[in-house]
This record gives structure tokens, C-alpha cells and sequence, in this order.
């Protein structure tokens, strides 16, 4: 008996491995598929992306000067990042990725915050002590960013789960990259969102590259949306790069989750343009993106394409946009440098919500002892 | 009072916490239908429904993955590990989130829940029945671990635990089960975490238990009292943060202490006492205080019996230290 | 938009559900399927199965008489055990979960050596350290038992493709059950062999529960053949009552594997008639199986019937194998009986190679040190 | 002769021993083309092909469960765990399997095989980029762990490592990696494990590290040897099975010691070497023995100078344990 030749045996997941688009790359919107976004939800977008990109490019900047100790940005992955926070509702909950610090300040986090945080000073709302971009802001429903991969995938797939326990109209989505799906909380994640219908969206931003593995290096599966075939998830490909598309898809998937319709995984399909992180030369793996092409499908050119064609935007608001960054920026990066360090006692608190003695004596034992010669 | 096995008070104490507050919900495998492979959960999914008393698939990765969640989203989670050779495909999310996430947060966010573990030897369970893992989880900066050794407290203690604002890892000894019946009060009572019992008070030597070592405990000391020796016994409860207080201020009377626990020795929780005794009660000590443990093997099936420090090893050590 | 109606908006892997079969009821043979299994193989295997249930039987009695702590059989499930691991070749290897003892017997390992691991004497090989029934079988290519679930799946990857890299002809298949499918290392296991293309067979012995979850409950895939579409790893269903299709279907894999085309992922469709095991009572949690239908289904009695149609067995033969196997048991537990426990030094030894001197240590307190009134 | 930094030793080490053995075998995530994050394995890919310098997915589960499968299968293979905060999803293979697997096989199967940590703090990585998980790794019986603190030791307990048959955590300290060259001698040479060393002597006090906080010891001890304190610095090198009787007959010299090490204080390794030193040198302790260590906190970003035991705090208890 021939394998090849049984049913059964060609692997199933044999579905479209089509890419949902709306815009091409002149900014022209597919009537099929657009979801045809009032323009100031389109402009709130853009004008998020851009602010995304620039606050990125200072941070890369001041990490290079020494100013801050590490920096890890989404340079290219804009759209899918704001385009799907934006198509969230405010009750809804993101459990994010490192690269998603642009939705928090979407939904409302200040960037002075934000900012703090890259400095780890004593108004950084972790008290600096996690590194720079873990940021954590729950009044923007946004969960506390953790470094090892995947884990905010259960904890998302978890805090639905509770939401529809308690009858609660609320979504989470999390966000996580392509390396990710090889962890164990991806597996466990779509598994229980599949068992329990869970109202929860899988953001995968398949950016092309976990570090120096490439996304065809790191599974055999035909697309990564196939993926969902395992867990009896519903999964689409979106053009990532296409804050139209990802747009309309998320939302459309928020809506059937509110609807009990439970989980969808939304594999975004977009491109690490820059470095892995701050610590990353990512010339010793792969050729930079030639750079024509990566102009074509860069997710802000498209969506200003598109603005530009609804006469939505204009150069002289682009230059006042850039500027409002650059200077805010400024202030908040000056009153960073300038906050002191967390105080040596903070290092202590909030281990647990009551201080016990092992950690009073700890503390103590800190405080008053010598001081280290060296900076913090 | 109504008489309870360790597994009828703590199936009252979730019974009564889950009428109590909606927020608790149960979830694990097997815990549901079956009511637990100890049947420690048994008649509460026909109470409460199958949104509150879940069956999970096979994954404690995704049992505490989700747990945090849902205590990230309000509730109060309790999982359940089925036992606790099985907690290892979890330990990232314990130890890399549940433990940090008030403290990475600066507060923002906790995760009040208890993982309920059923841990220890005694029951011929061998490598992957028996083991007791408790000190990665104390080594592990913002986990609580709490280890009754009777009925009565394990109700007390898992009401003080799932009130508790932190993670807690709530052992439950295998071994004591079904072993003894107690008096334990119907409705409501709480053990404060952290505070040690001395259950038997003593001048000569200081000998430091928990779970279902406590009953050897007693044993040992009982055995050696014949002799002249009398043993102040402490069942610690909580085992982190742990009572140091409680523990130095025996051993400052005693001047001898002899610690006791299943697990392996090497990084157990028999040397941080050991080196915190040294910390806080040097001057006082009269003799090396002294671990008797589980061996530095693997937890074997056939000899169990050799590998568990029952009162047999006990006993010498306790004249040993008193006699040095 | 409607996400229904999006293409890649329905889950792919809608290739067939259709379930491999060969033989019907009546123990007829479907030509299409028929691996055309000499006779000699055939009556090796019935034997095998009818060894193991026997096997089964009587230690589950030894268990509920208190003369042994602990037994799990595989009642119902013997020909997706037996008639796969009679379809590898001498140089490959099984990487086995706890229900596959019998692969190891077929494979010659001695009754009494099972034996004395049931009863964990001096003459275990693992020297008594385990439960019952974790056997380790080297000879037999059969790798140590262990009861974490999944772990053995990765490993048995690793082998593979140490295998692959030395570029020996070695063959592995690791046996595990439809609980084990929501394990780390089944996910791990299938996303590597997928990417690195090793020869290694995922034998999933779907035998409808997982102690008291049914399959349906594990996963909201369709069915678990499916889960390989997440991998690139073609998947098949089969019948796992069905000797004839098991052996064919796992030979074809086999063969594939051997000649580079890589893993593959057999469902074994079956049942697990029995308690999970001697600590389980099913009455909590399942109606018993409708006996008609069960005894229609045995794998015991459709391969006897097929045989009986080649005139291939007779019920002399039966009677003989039955009482041959009973004796055979009664002479095992009567040696193994007398044996004695493991030396207490033993305990300290094959933790390393050679033994540190803090384990001289304990060894010496422990074997001079006083004995337990407890007996084991 | 040549000079060399860590990463140039291991790297030589693993290029010496691939030459050597055509068993071993490396793999993780980012080791091929990339050559590591930390660049250890740089240029291994070329030489020796993708086949044996394996890149592979983000799972550290699937990485360490297959590099068990491989060492059941005859290859020596070198996986590395990109920082040892990630350790955590493999803990169930190294902690259930790869440790056990000698035993529970009576002696039939083994798992050789080294596992490369980069561990420890210094590099400004915060919670997850900075830990040192050895206890709970100590805590396993059937497991080593070593932890190099300069280019020279790092190349000669690799190839030690790589050739002892049971399984090894090689713990690599970040912190040393680019710190400091001296000579490493090309070609082979081992160093024996369980072999701690003393880099130091002294008469006054025994102090205890290893990895990056050695030199922190040497600078203190430099420090109060302008009070007339003559500290005697051991470095350990293999943290388990540890050298006992190397610390042991130390402070059976000195009457006192100090132990430093980064993990949390709770159960660490230096709990176990205080209970050691109780054990077998009792009675020649004229100071409680002490632990320097990290708090028992999440290891904190900013402030991580406060939080490692450095020279700052080593010098304080040096002092006190030599005055008491
Ligand atoms: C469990 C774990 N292993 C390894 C790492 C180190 N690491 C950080 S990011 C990264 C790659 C992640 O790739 P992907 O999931 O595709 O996300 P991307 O960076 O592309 O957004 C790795 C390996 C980690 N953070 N956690
Ligand atoms: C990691 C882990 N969690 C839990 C258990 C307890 N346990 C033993 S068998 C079992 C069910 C396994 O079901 P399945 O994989 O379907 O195999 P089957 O017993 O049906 O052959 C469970 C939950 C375990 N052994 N390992
Ligand atoms: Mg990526
Ligand atoms: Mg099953």
C-alpha cells in the first residue's frame, strides 16, 4: 500500500493560502473587501503609525547615544499593529507581544509614561524594573509586557474565558509573532480558546523572521494560519501591511467573538523591516529588503495613499504631525533624564501585596548598607 | 464539628468559598465529572455547573496559563495539578509570570489564585507519583507555598489562601488524605499564612515539620521522650514566606533543631532553615542543627519506605543532636 | 464584513475524515486495502494480542488481590499496539507511553523480565525504582517508560534524526494517546520532525478518553488527524481495531520514513474498553460500552475471524496459546514472588556514572542507619 | 597560547571537541547562521554544516526533548538555552526525563549531553534576562551543573563536560563573557569536575562563589586585606556535585565562611553549603557561616547594581564573619 495514494494521506488544510487585501499599493481600496472605516478612525490610524515610526526611530537613536540601555521597535509592522488595536472596542483587552507599545499609547497611554519606562526611573509605573519597553498599562486594558515568548497567549485565552464566565461583553486579543506559534502557549492557547470558545483573537504578526530563523525555518505547516486547523479554529491571512484589511478582519472577528462566536486566528502577514531589537545586526543572516519593494508595501505609504486619494491628508498635517512628535518626544525624554532612579526601598516592595519579614529585614539590610560604586 | 479526612475538609472548603464568592471557580483534569483522582473535588460541577468546575484537557501549560488570565480578568481561580511530578510543564508560567507579575506591574496587576497540588510519598507512586516539590517554588521570588499536615488546618488554610491576594501553592500530602479523621467546623474559618504551630512543646530539641512528615514527627518525638529527650515540634504550614520567627525563638530555647522534609535534601527547604537558624540563632546553637530528607535520588517505587525520612531516621538524629 | 463568507475565513482541513479500514466485522478483508499480510505474520500478531489480553487480565487481578500496587493494560486497544509495532523493522525503535508493554514482549522481551518489573524485585531491571509497568527494554529497541504525558515524543524525534545525521536506516514511533495530542512535547515533537523531516511515525492511540475526558472534549479540532496540518506532517486515519489496516498503514509509513520521506501521523481509531487503569473506576464518569457493539469491535476477534476464513487458527490452538500463556504467568509470579526487594545500596546507585561522594555518603548512612518496620 | 576571552575559549572548545568527535552536535535557536545571540557558536555552521550546527524553532521544549532523543541515540549533542530565563518550558524534560533517565532505566539508557546557559546578571537584561536558575537544578538529583568564571576554566570543563556521560547544565556567566582574555592553551585539555578550586588563600576567612561574582570575591578580598583580613576564595567551577571537601577542609582552617552567589537567597546554593559546612565542620565555626546573594526578589533592571552581591556587600560580611 502507497501512502500517497490512500485519503487521508496528503495532508489536509487544504484551504485558499489567499492574503485578504484592501489597498494595493496605490492606495486604491478593493470594494469587495473594504471595510469602509470613517476617515477619522483612518486618520487616528495613520497618524498613530507615523507617530509609531518616528517615536521608534528617536528611541533606536538615543539607545545608540547610550541614553537608554535597549530598544525593540516595529518598524513595518504598523498597520498590523494600530490597524488591529483601533478595531478593538474599549472594553476590549490586549495581551501583547514586545513590539506593541504603539497600541497602548493608541488607547490612551501618555507618552511621558511610556518614556519613563524606556528610562526605568522612578516614575515608570514597573518602578524600572523591567526592562525598557516592558511597559504595563491597565488603564488602557492593555496587560503587562513579559520577555518569554508566548505566555500572554493562555493568560489572554484565560481572561476571556473569565469574561464570558461572568457574562462580560469583553474580547481580549493577544499579539505574537510567527517564532511564537512554536511555543507551548501557543499550543495550549488555541487549544483551550477551541475547547471552550473562547471570545479571543490570535494576532500573529508573521513578520518573516524570529531573530535570525526565518518564518519557513521555524515550521513545515503550508501557511501559519493552517494552524488553526489543529484547535478547530477559524484562521484567515490578512495583508498586514494593509491597515484597511487588517482593520475590517479584525473587527469582524471581534464581532463574532462578542457574538459567541469564540475564537478566530488572524495570521497578519507583514515583514521585520528593521533589526530584531537594539541588540540585533541583522546583517550576519540575511540580505536587507530590496529596498523599491519594501518602499511598495510599507503600511504607511499605502495608508497615506489612500488618505491622499480621499483628500483626507495633507502634506502641511503631515509635517505638523511630525513635528508634535518630535517636540513632545523632546520634553518627555528631558523630564525622563532628569526623574532619579527608583528608590533602593522599591526594590523590595510589591513582591507580595503585604511586605513579609524575610523581605523587611532584606530591605532594610539594603538600605542601610554600603552603596555600590557603580551607576544605575 | 463533623469528622473529615483531609479530603472531605478540603472539598467543604471549596464548597463553602464557591457559595461564598462567585468570582471562585475550579478547573483542572479530571476534576470536574470524575470529581479529581483523589476525589477531592467530587459533587461540586453538579453544584456549581461546568463553568465553574471545569475539565480541562491535558495541558498544565494551559490549565495556570489560563488561570492567570483568569485572575488577571476578576476571578479566583484554583487549578489543580493532579499531581505534583506533573507541575513541571507549567513552571514557566509560575515562575516566569504568576511570581512577577505584581512586581513587574508596580502593582497593577496581580493573580490571586491557588494551584492545589497534591504532593509526597506513601502512596508506592515512585518517580512520578511521589515527589515534592516545593523549593523551586520558595527559591522563586513572589509565590507562596502552604502544606497542611491535618483536616482541620487544610480547610483553614485554603480559605486563608484563596483570600489571599498572591499566588499560593497549596500542597496537599497524598499520604494524609484518607488517614486521619478530625473535628473540623462546618462553615467559616481562616489560618493566617505564614504563622507556624508548635504542636508539641519541648526544651531539649527543636524539630521542624510539615505535611505528612508531621505525624513521624510526632511519632519520633514520642519514641524518643522515653529517653529523657523532650521535642518541641513545629509544623511550619506555611512553607514560604516561612515563619523564621516561630522557628528562632524555639531553637533560642532549645539550642538544637532537626528539620524534616520528603524532598531531596540538596537546595531543600532543610538548608535555608539550617542557614537561617545560623542567621538568627548562632550563639544559641548546642549542636549542628540537622536535616533528615528525602535522599539525593530519584524517588524510588519498591523502597519507598527507605527513601522517606520516617520517624525510624528521625529518631537517631534527635539523639544525636541532643546528645552532642 | 463578514468573516463566514471570507475565503480562509472556514477552517482548512476539510480533506476526508474517512477512517482506514481493511477488515469488516466478519474478519472479510477489503482486496483494496489488504496489505496482503503473510500468514505467519498474522497468526505472530493474534498471538501477541491474545497474549497481552490474557496478560492483562491476570494482573489485574494479582493487582486487586494486593500482591501487586499497580497495573494498566491495554484492553480493546491490543491491535493498534500489536499489529504497529509488528509492522517496524528490527532496527527501529519504539518510543512507547505506559499502555505498549506488549510491543516490548512481541519484540522478545522476556515474561519474566515484565514481571519482575511489575513486582519491582532485584531482578527488575530498573531495580525496582519505578511503578509497575514502566519497563525499559533496551535490546528490544524499546526506550524506558515514563509517566509524564508526551514527554517521549520529542525524544523519540531526537532519535530519528540522530539517525538522519549518522545516516543510519533507523525508523522510530512513539505511541501516545489523544490526551497526550495537548501536550508541549506533541506540539514540539511534530513542529521539529516536520521542519527537519525526521523519520519518525506519531502513533495516536485515540482510545476515546483520557482517564475521564473523552476525546471530544480534549480538542475542538475535527478530528485529530487533522492536528498534523499544523505541521506539515502528513496525517492518515485508520482503524485501530482493525489488525490488518494498522499493520499496512504503519509498514507504508514505515517504508516512506526509511526512504527519506519523513514523519508521519497515524491515528489508530479505537477504544479503551477497560478502567484507565487499576486506580480508575470508569463508572463515575461513562456508561459502560454497548457489549454488543464492543464485542463486535474487539481487535481480538475480527483477526480471529479473518484468520478462521485462511483457516489459519483453530480453537485447539486457542485453547493451547491460553493455556500456555496461563502457565507461562504462574511460573513469572512464582519467581517473581520469591524474589527478594533491591538491595538498599542500590537505591543510591545509576544516578551518575560514578557515584559523588555526597551520595557515598547518604548510601553509607542509609544502609547502616536503622531499618523501617514497614515492609516493602 | 593564545588570548581569549570566554566566548573565543567555548567557542574553541566546541570547535575542538566537533573536530574530535563527529558525535556532537549543537543546536538552538539562533546558533546556526547567526552564530548566537552572543556570538559563541560564530563560524560553527560554516565548518560543520547545518546538519550538526542546527538553528532550530522557538521551543525549548523541543530543543532539549529532542537533544535527549539524540544522546539515547548515540550523538553528544550541545544544545544551548538562549538566555537561562528561558530554561523554564524545557524544565519538564531536564527535570523528569534527562535527570532520570540512568536510574530509571537501570543504567540501560543515558542521556550525555551539555547544555549551554548563558545565566547571571550584569548586561542590564532585568527580570528575564538576568536570572541564575542552578538551584532547582541542583535541587534534581541526576543532573550536573557547572559554571566557568574565567576563559580558561570555561574551555577545560567544556570538554570535560562534553565527555562525562550524564547530562550537564554548563552555566555561561554573561557578565565574563567579553570581561577579561588571558592565555587559554590551543588543543586539548580538561578540567575535572566536582573539582572546586582555591584561587586565593587566607588564613581569616573562606569565601565561596563562582562565575561572574568570583571576581567580585577577589576584589573584596583585596579589599579587607588592608584590615589584616587574609581570605581564603574558592571557586567552586562545578556547583554539582559540589566539591565538599575542598570548602570543608577550608573552613576547617579558617572557622569561618562566606558564601556569594546572584540566584535569590531562599533555597539557593548557598543555604546548601551553609547546611554542609553545619554538617561537617560544626564544630570548628567561630562565626555563623553567611550568605551574600541576590534578594529575594524579581531580579530588578535599573537597579540591578543594589541587587547583585558585589564587592560592595561581599566586604561588609567579610569583615563582621572575620570581627565576630
Ligand atoms: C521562551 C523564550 N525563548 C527565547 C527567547 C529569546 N527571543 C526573544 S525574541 C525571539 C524571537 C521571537 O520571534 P517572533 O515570535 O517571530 O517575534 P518577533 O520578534 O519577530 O516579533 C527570541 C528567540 C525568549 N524571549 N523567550
Ligand atoms: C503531564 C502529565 N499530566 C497528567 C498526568 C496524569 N495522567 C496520567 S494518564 C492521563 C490521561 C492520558 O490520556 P491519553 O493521553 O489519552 O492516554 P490513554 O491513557 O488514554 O492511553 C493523565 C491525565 C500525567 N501522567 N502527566
Ligand atoms: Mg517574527
Ligand atoms: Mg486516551
Amino acid at each position: 500500500m502507497n501512502l500517497e495514494t490512500k485519503p487521508g494521506s496528503i495532508p489536509p488544510g487544504t484551504a485558499s493560502k489567499k492574503i485578504v487585501g484592501v489597498l494595493d499599493f496605490d492606495g486604491r481600496a478593493d470594494p469587495e473587501t473594504d471595510p469602509k472605516l470613517d476617515l477619522a478612525t483612518a486618520r487616528r490610524i495613520y497618524e498613530a503609525m507615523l507617530r509609531t515610526r518616528a517615536i521608534d526611530a528617536r528611541l533606536m537613536r538615543l539607545q545608540r547615544q547610550g541614553r537608554i540601555g535597549f530598544h525593540v521597535g516595529c518598524e513595518g509592522e504598523e498597520a498590523a499593529i494600530l490597524a488591529s488595536a483601533a478595531a478593538m472596542r474599549d472594553q476590549d483587552w490586549l495581551f501583547p507581544c514586545y513590539r506593541e507599545v504603539g497600541a497602548a499609547l493608541y488607547r490612551g497611554l501618555s507618552l511621558q509614561t511610556y518614556i519613563d519606562n524606556m528610562y526605568g526611573n522612578a516614575n515608570d509605573i514597573p518602578k524600572g524594573r523591567q526592562m525598557p519597553d516592558h511597559v504595563t498599562a491597565r488603564a488602557q486594558h492593555f496587560s503587562s509586557i513579559t520577555a518569554p515568548i508566548g505566555t500572554q497567549i493562555t493568560q489572554a485565552v484565560g481572561f476571556a474565558w473569565a469574561a464570558k464566565i461572568r457574562k462580560q461583553d469583553v474580547v481580549t486579543a493577544t499579539y505574537f509573532g510567527d517564532g511564537a506559534t512554536s511555543s507551548n502557549d501557543f499550543h495550549a492557547g488555541m487549544n483551550f480558546a477551541g475547547v471552550y470558545q473562547t471570545p479571543t483573537l490570535f494576532l500573529l504578526r508573521n513578520n518573516g523572521w524570529a531573530i535570525s530563523i526565518s518564518s519557513e525555518q521555524q515550521t513545515h505547516s503550508r501557511t501559519y494560519a493552517d494552524k488553526g486547523v489543529a484547535y478547530g479554529v477559524p484562521a484567515i491571512r490578512v495583508d498586514g501591511n494593509d491597515a484597511l484589511a487588517v482593520y475590517g478582519v479584525t473587527r469582524a472577528a471581534v464581532e463574532r467573538a462578542s457574538a459567541g462566536g469564540g475564537p478566530t486566528f488572524i495570521e497578519l502577514v507583514t515583514y521585520r523591516t528593521g533589526a530584531h531589537s537594539s541588540s540585533d545586526d541583522p546583517t550576519a543572516y540575511r540580505e536587507t529588503m530590496e529596498s523599491e519593494e519594501a518602499q511598495k508595501r510599507d503600511p504607511l505609504r499605502r495608508l497615506r495613499r489612500y488618505l491622499d486619494r480621499q483628500n483626507a491628508w495633507s502634506d502641511a498635517e503631515q509635517t505638523a504631525a511630525e513635528e508634535k512628535i518630535t517636540s513632545e518626544l523632546s520634553v518627555c525624554i528631558e523630564k525622563a533624564e532628569a526623574a532619579p532612579a527608583p528608590s533602593i526601598a522599591s526594590m523590595f516592595e510589591e513582591v507580595f501585596e503585604d511586605m513579609p519579614a524575610h523581605l523587611v529585614e532584606q530591605q532594610a539590610e539594603c538600605v542601610n548598607g554600603p552603596r555600590t560604586r557603580k551607576r544605575h | 464539628m463533623t469528622q473529615m479526612n483531609m479530603v472531605s475538609a478540603i472539598n467543604d472548603a471549596l464548597r463553602f468559598e464557591m457559595r461564598n464568592d462567585d468570582r471562585v471557580v475550579l478547573l483542572g483534569e479530571d476534576v470536574g465529572k470524575l470529581g479529581g483522582v483523589f476525589r477531592v473535588t467530587a459533587g461540586l460541577q453538579k453544584e456549581f455547573g461546568e463553568d465553574r468546575v471545569i475539565d480541562t484537557p491535558l495541558s498544565e501549560t494551559g490549565i495556570i496559563g489560563t488561570a492567570i488570565g483568569m485572575a488577571l480578568g476578576g476571578l479566583r481561580p484554583v487549578p489543580e495539578i493532579q499531581f505534583g511530578d506533573f507541575i513541571y510543564p507549567a513552571v514557566d508560567q509560575l515562575v516566569s509570570e504568576a511570581s512577577k507579575y505584581r512586581y513587574r506591574s508596580g502593582g497593577e496587576f496581580t493573580c490571586p489564585m491557588v494551584v492545589r497540588v497534591p504532593v509526597g510519598g506513601g502512596i508506592k507512586g515512585g518517580h512520578y507519583h511521589s515527589q515534592s516539590p516545593e523549593s523551586m517554588f520558595i527559591h522563586t521570588a513572589g509565590l507562596k507555598v502552604v502544606c497542611p499536615s491535618n483536616p482541620f488546618d487544610a480547610k483553614g488554610l485554603l480559605l486563608a489562601s484563596i483570600r489571599d491576594n498572591d499566588p499560593v501553592l497549596f500542597f496537599e500530602p497524598k499520604r494524609v488524605y484518607r488517614a486521619l479523621k478530625m473535628d473540623v467546623p462546618e462553615g467559616e474559618y481562616t489560618i493566617e499564612l505564614s504563622k507556624a504551630k508548635v504542636v508539641r512543646e519541648g526544651e531539649h530539641v527543636t524539630l521542624v515539620a510539615w505535611g505528612a512528615m508531621l505525624l513521624e514527627a510526632i511519632a519520633a518525638a514520642e519514641e524518643v521522650k522515653e529517653q529523657g529527650i523532650e521535642v518541641e515540634v513545629i509544623d511550619l504550614r506555611t512553607l514560604w514566606p516561612v515563619d523564621t520567627e516561630t522557628v528562632v525563638a524555639s531553637v533560642k530555647k532549645t539550642g538544637r533543631m532537626v528539620i524534616v522534609h520528603e524532598a531531596a535534601k540538596a537546595c531543600g527547604l532543610g538548608a535555608e532553615m539550617v542557614a537561617q537558624i545560623c542567621e538568627h540563632a548562632f550563639l544559641h546553637l548546642q549542636a549542628p542543627p540537622r536535616r533528615v530528607t528525602g535522599w539525593d535520588t530519584p524517588f524510588p517505587y519498591t523502597l519507598e519506605n527507605e527513601y522517606l525520612p520516617l520517624a525510624h531516621r528521625i529518631v537517631p538524629a534527635l539523639i544525636e543532636t541532643a546528645k552532642f
